[in-house]
């Protein structure tokens, strides 16, 4: 259940058969493919989510870093970005299991929209807790899950964000665990979630290292994904550990550095949410890891521009990997993710999402004319770089444009005269 | 025995209420649990305000939340206690990251981390800790700790709780074990399940007393849980609740706690003499 | 240059040197594969576009229907719909021909999205020339253009919609055809784009024809695509000709049948753009058509609840094959189409563009358990069926939601308490 | 020689106005029509609306617009066209689509169906079609339709034309050509190109004579226009303008439609002057 010191089933004592039963389905139909459990992921992964995705050669960043960048086109799966990986799995999981509901909790959108289509495409009951700021602040996915059949349950308490969401889909899952899984979105939570949701993803590194070699005929020097919860940053990874531990393949985890990475104890606020790189061991929504918190251990509000890395814990695993070395933290800040929004949008025709703008503007700052190369970054991003584009931007339109407004980034077009 | 231990499984049936420290300020908590010790409270359940509560149900969660609002860190919780002047014993329930981030220490064995928390709460007259997202397999740590310094360790049993855990827990429990009647997490709901008879059923070769809680808010909870078998009943939302309401025309929040309490103990009282086959008044 | 008596190149004889050009230019690169066209425009649209899309049988659909219906899944192509088949292909055929600069006129902004998408993956300048009130209306889609690096021009005459940038394109064209290409965003225009652009699509057919037989092992029954200008229709219909003349396949072109299919002629307007179905042959935007008219020979105002179908006329090839017989033109009105796309968001966990859903909305009409078949089309659909789902409905959901409220649809859910 | 031919290959440069008939209603036109031959006018060019016109500029397009809009058919058209009273030929300009669905026939080949559009042309009295549409490659019918009622059809040639389509023209064309000045669809503009003279030059064995237009709107550009070698002079836009302004201060529209025409005419003659060697009062 752990990976070092970190994971673990850190949950009330009422989840713990349920997260029990799940584990010996995960070991069962993931692990052993117990009847074609994961023949039949593979097929739908293939037929509705469109996989493989492109592994594609970005001639014009490769031109501008002087050396050969090649993105991992998640943002082309169904739905938008990765999530659905693990959303399709673990809704085919829960109908394995016998299962007869789906609950999961969702902030931004992106993977309660991801769980309501898959859910849909199976034909389960599907509900979303979602906190009643987040819904109002995020209509257009509330549509899109509503679209999918997927009940959207309004989560009042606290603020109404996406923490309260977590609490309330836990305490509902608590009541209903027999006939009801719970689709953690991320490689975050008790075990076995981090692994069995990093074996949904694993399916980016394991299609991206096969494709770099048959593209650039050897392994990358390097890979680089941003991460949040880290879900796409461990999908990516996975198959490329081996690599990092034999020194072939430096993997890059990039945070978002927010405004700053520092924690305001008065505020009881970190302006980031770069956990990797600057949070301390503690224990969080059921597992063990790296995470923001003040000197008593309360968790901090954490920041992001891009709603999707804004969280003050990460997955255990990546917490195991950057302590072993295999793994190394970075990060970029608003600004820069805002400019790598905008260089990517620009130079490659992708609009990303605002998360993985972080990864583009990682390259910025390592490889980019006026960049700061930190330590040994640059020389380790080499010659070939794999870059996880874990999803499209159109959902992150508005804020991209409102937040570029609010500063001065170089690369941003004029909207002037078209935003009202 | 511990005084924990004594309180809960003594000739009475017992009953151990629960309340948020530091709700809705630090200066309020005082007089609450003098309040709850005068209505009848045998062990009182103080929450230290943990910012990620998620065994908590939203009355608590609120409560939760003013708490912190109101400046109520883990050591404000532990001056609090201080200042109490009750003589019933007290359990601390929160989570595991505060007992784990306690002191100066950032590093070192679970043991060594935990053990910082665990005896500034022996110091500040705390008896025994609950802590709901510490599975009893991660234990041992804290329960070394809690046994150097004389704390109980209390554990949560839920209706699906599986033999093998129970086995676990049985050998690690001191003080009282908490039934949950009812799947779900904290909150005040009208009814209380049959699968309280059962649970307490499956633990009625344990040594440690057993406390019913997960629901109870009326004098009938109170009466049929006691009547069931258990040795005390909890409860929290209900209390929190008249917390929350503030001062009202019926009384005091004081005043409307020690009713509470008042009630709820004279339906455990109820609850054991009807098993000990008295009719009493509140019997059906 | 024609289809029979279809097509032609009816334009102002400025632009004939630069279509003369173009002809030239499709002949070498796209019919002879010069210099390699074709093989780089294929491998990008593989890389770039996430190419090939799948072909997914729709479990639900295939059981409500009890035959098996696949989704032929242009959704996902980058961008969300069909649209960078085309722009691609041409973006690229501009850079083989040496031109520098491209422009292009858009609607609803797909077809201006998918082009200076396709102009800032290849490096181009681009100008999208797009209705004042249009651009009013589609703000997402210009902020799209917009982040890829695309000008986009306001037209300010007449009513400002699309009809009015096409001629201003043309305006825009004629002065500048020595060093700019025109993307025509439909197999619509005088030759060579009527062929030109259906050969970028055909890929959707080739693609298809191949996975139908490994799927289901044979041809299929028939094959069913939303029809406006038609370029999506006969990308998945070109392949499946042969077939259709064998007699083994039936194509079905589901035209909008919007509020029914007449024409006011005192309003000059037609409350559909079915005009396959009902239109009468003349000439616009360069070619010979069956297109929208009055008596007189103007084009009335079509209408379509989905603005990619909102189209008075329609590709010439389409209209040729009417005539020949091997494509059926069939409809569904408005409020078909909004319970197409309601009923695949739900059952399938796939929310489609209004235009697809016309395709959608056809199976039930005669199919459905309250069908109302049309002539032998319930038979011709058959046991086996290709769908052309040609793009995603995320672009929709405003106007998707605002257009149910309106109405009384079955299939709908409750919106109310998220939509303020 | 048709009367349109010697209007415009007489000894004096010729001036070709254009404006929309209908625009802004139908009962304007002849006033106007009046105006522009009362002005100088040698052939007049009356736009028939069509609701997508391709070939024009944003001026023409919204005066396409306002005629549309009040009423102007085709029918309309042709009734407007009998009743004016201007010796000076008339050219009808539109687009192919209205020739095609005029009349109740729509099936047939094309001549038969454009047969009845030109037939009535001829009898209301129009002499001569503009069809920017039709490229020659398509119009043998349409020529024959002409050839049968004794209407010119007047091609356009651009700049960038072909030899290959030079030729194609040069077989059909009758009544003028209209030498397009610069690349682009009708509409005012300052400057007149170069272009115009080497356009002229690979006409100059054409026996039907030469009108140059595109971007005429002052004295100068006719007189440029006329002394580069044209045998005529084709302005659209400034007219159109001037019926978009509508009565003014400085004159009613008819006053400044025949004063804009007498300015352009005066131009030419310039121009021609110039040509034949003398010095004129506008020559630079």
């Amino acid at each position: 259940t752990k990976f070092g010191e970190y994971g673990g089933q850190y949950v009330p004592e009422v989840l713990m058969p349920a997260i029990e039963e799940l584990t010996d389905a995960y070991e069962r139909y993931v692990l052993e493919n117990e009847d074609g459990f994961m023949d039949e992921f593979r097929e739908r992964l293939a037929d509705f989510g469109g996989r493989p995705t492109p592994l594609q050669r970005a001639d014009q960043l490769s031109e501008r870093y002087d050396a050969d960048v090649y993105l991992k086109r998640e943002d082309l799966l169904h739905g938008g970005a990765h999530k659905l990986n693990n959303a399709l799995g673990q809704v085919l999981l829960a109908k394995y299991m016998g299962k007869e509901r789906i609950v999961a909790e969702t902030g931004a959108g992106q993977h309660g929209t991801a769980t309501a289509m898959a859910a849909a495409h199976l034909d389960m009951p599907c509900e979303i807790y979602m906190g009643r700021r987040d819904i109002n602040r995020q209509r257009p996915n509330v549509f899109r899950m509503r679209l999918n059949g997927a009940e959207v349950v309004p989560v009042t308490v606290g603020r109404g964000t996406l923490k309260e969401a977590i609490n309330e889909t836990m305490r509902e899952w608590a009541t209903s665990v027999e006939d009801t899984h719970y689709v953690i979105g991320s490689i975050v939570g008790p075990h076995p979630f981090p692994r069995m949701v990093r074996d949904f993803q694993a399916v980016i590194g394991e299609e991206a290292r096969e494709q770099i070699q048959d593209k650039a005929g050897r392994l990358p020097d390097s890979v680089v994904a941003c991460a949040g919860g880290g879900s796409n940053t461990m999908g990516a990874f996975h198959e490329f550990v081996p690599d990092a531990e034999d020194g072939d393949t430096t993997l890059f985890a990039v945070e978002a550095g927010g405004e700053g990475l520092f924690v305001d104890e008065d505020e009881g606020v970190a302006p980031h949410s770069a956990s990797l790189s600057s949070g301390d061991e503690g224990v969080l929504h059921g597992a063990r890891t790296k995470l923001l918190q003040d000197a008593d251990g309360q968790i901090v509000e954490s920041h992001s521009v891009s709603s999707g890395l804004d969280y003050a814990g990460v997955g255990p695993e990546l917490s195991y990997l950057v302590d072993e070395g295999h793994v190394t933290p970075v990060s970029v800040d608003d600004d820069a993710a805002l400019e790598g929004f905008h260089r990517l949008s620009q130079v490659e025709g992708i609009i990303p999402a605002l998360e993985s703008a972080h990864a583009v503007a990682f390259l910025e700052q390592q490889l980019g004319p006026d960049g700061v190369p930190a330590g040994t970054a640059e020389r380790d991003l080499g010659d070939v770089i794999v870059l996880n584009l874990s999803g499209r931007g159109d959902k992150d339109l508005e804020s991209a444009i409102e937040e570029t407004e609010k500063r001065d980034i170089d690369a941003a077009p004029d909207m002037g005269v078209f935003h009202e | 025995m511990s005084d924990i231990e004594k309180a809960i499984a003594g000739d009475e049936p017992s009953l151990v209420p629960y309340v948020t420290a530091g709700d809705p300020e630090p200066e309020a908590t005082a007089e609450y649990v003098e309040a709850l010790a005068a209505g009848g409270a045998d062990v009182i359940e103080l929450g230290m305000p943990f910012s990620e509560p998620i065994a908590d149900g939203p009355t608590i969660q609120n409560a939760i939340q003013r708490a912190l609002a109101a400046g109520t860190t883990p050591e404000r919780f532990f001056e609090i206690v201080e200042t109490l002047d009750v003589d019933v014993p007290l359990v601390c329930m929160t989570y595991y990251n505060l007992l784990y981030q306690y002191g100066d220490r950032k590093e070192g064995s679970d043991y060594e981390r935990l053990r910082p928390f665990v005896r500034r709460a022996a110091e500040a007259g705390i008896s025994g800790l609950i802590i709901p997202d510490l599975p009893v397999d991660e234990s041992d740590p804290l329960r070394e700790a809690c046994d150097e310094f004389g704390v109980d360790l209390i554990f949560v049993v839920a209706p699906t709780t599986t033999d093998e855990r129970l086995e676990a827990m049985r050998e690690r429990v001191s003080g009282f074990v908490y039934v949950q009647a009812r799947l779900g997490t904290t909150g005040a709901q009208a009814d209380v399940s049959d699968a309280t008879h059962e649970s307490l059923a499956r633990l009625a070769e344990w040594s440690v007393p057993k406390a019913v809680g997960f629901g109870v808010s009326e004098r009938e909870h109170a009466e049929e849980i006691v009547a069931t078998g258990a040795d005390g009943v909890v409860a929290g939302s209900v209390f929190v609740d008249i917390v929350a309401e503030g001062d009202a025309d019926e009384g005091t929040v004081a005043e409307r706690l020690e009713a509470k309490a008042a009630e709820l103990k004279a339906g455990a009282l109820d609850g054991a003499d009807e098993r000990s086959g008295k009719v009493t008044d509140g019997a059906r």
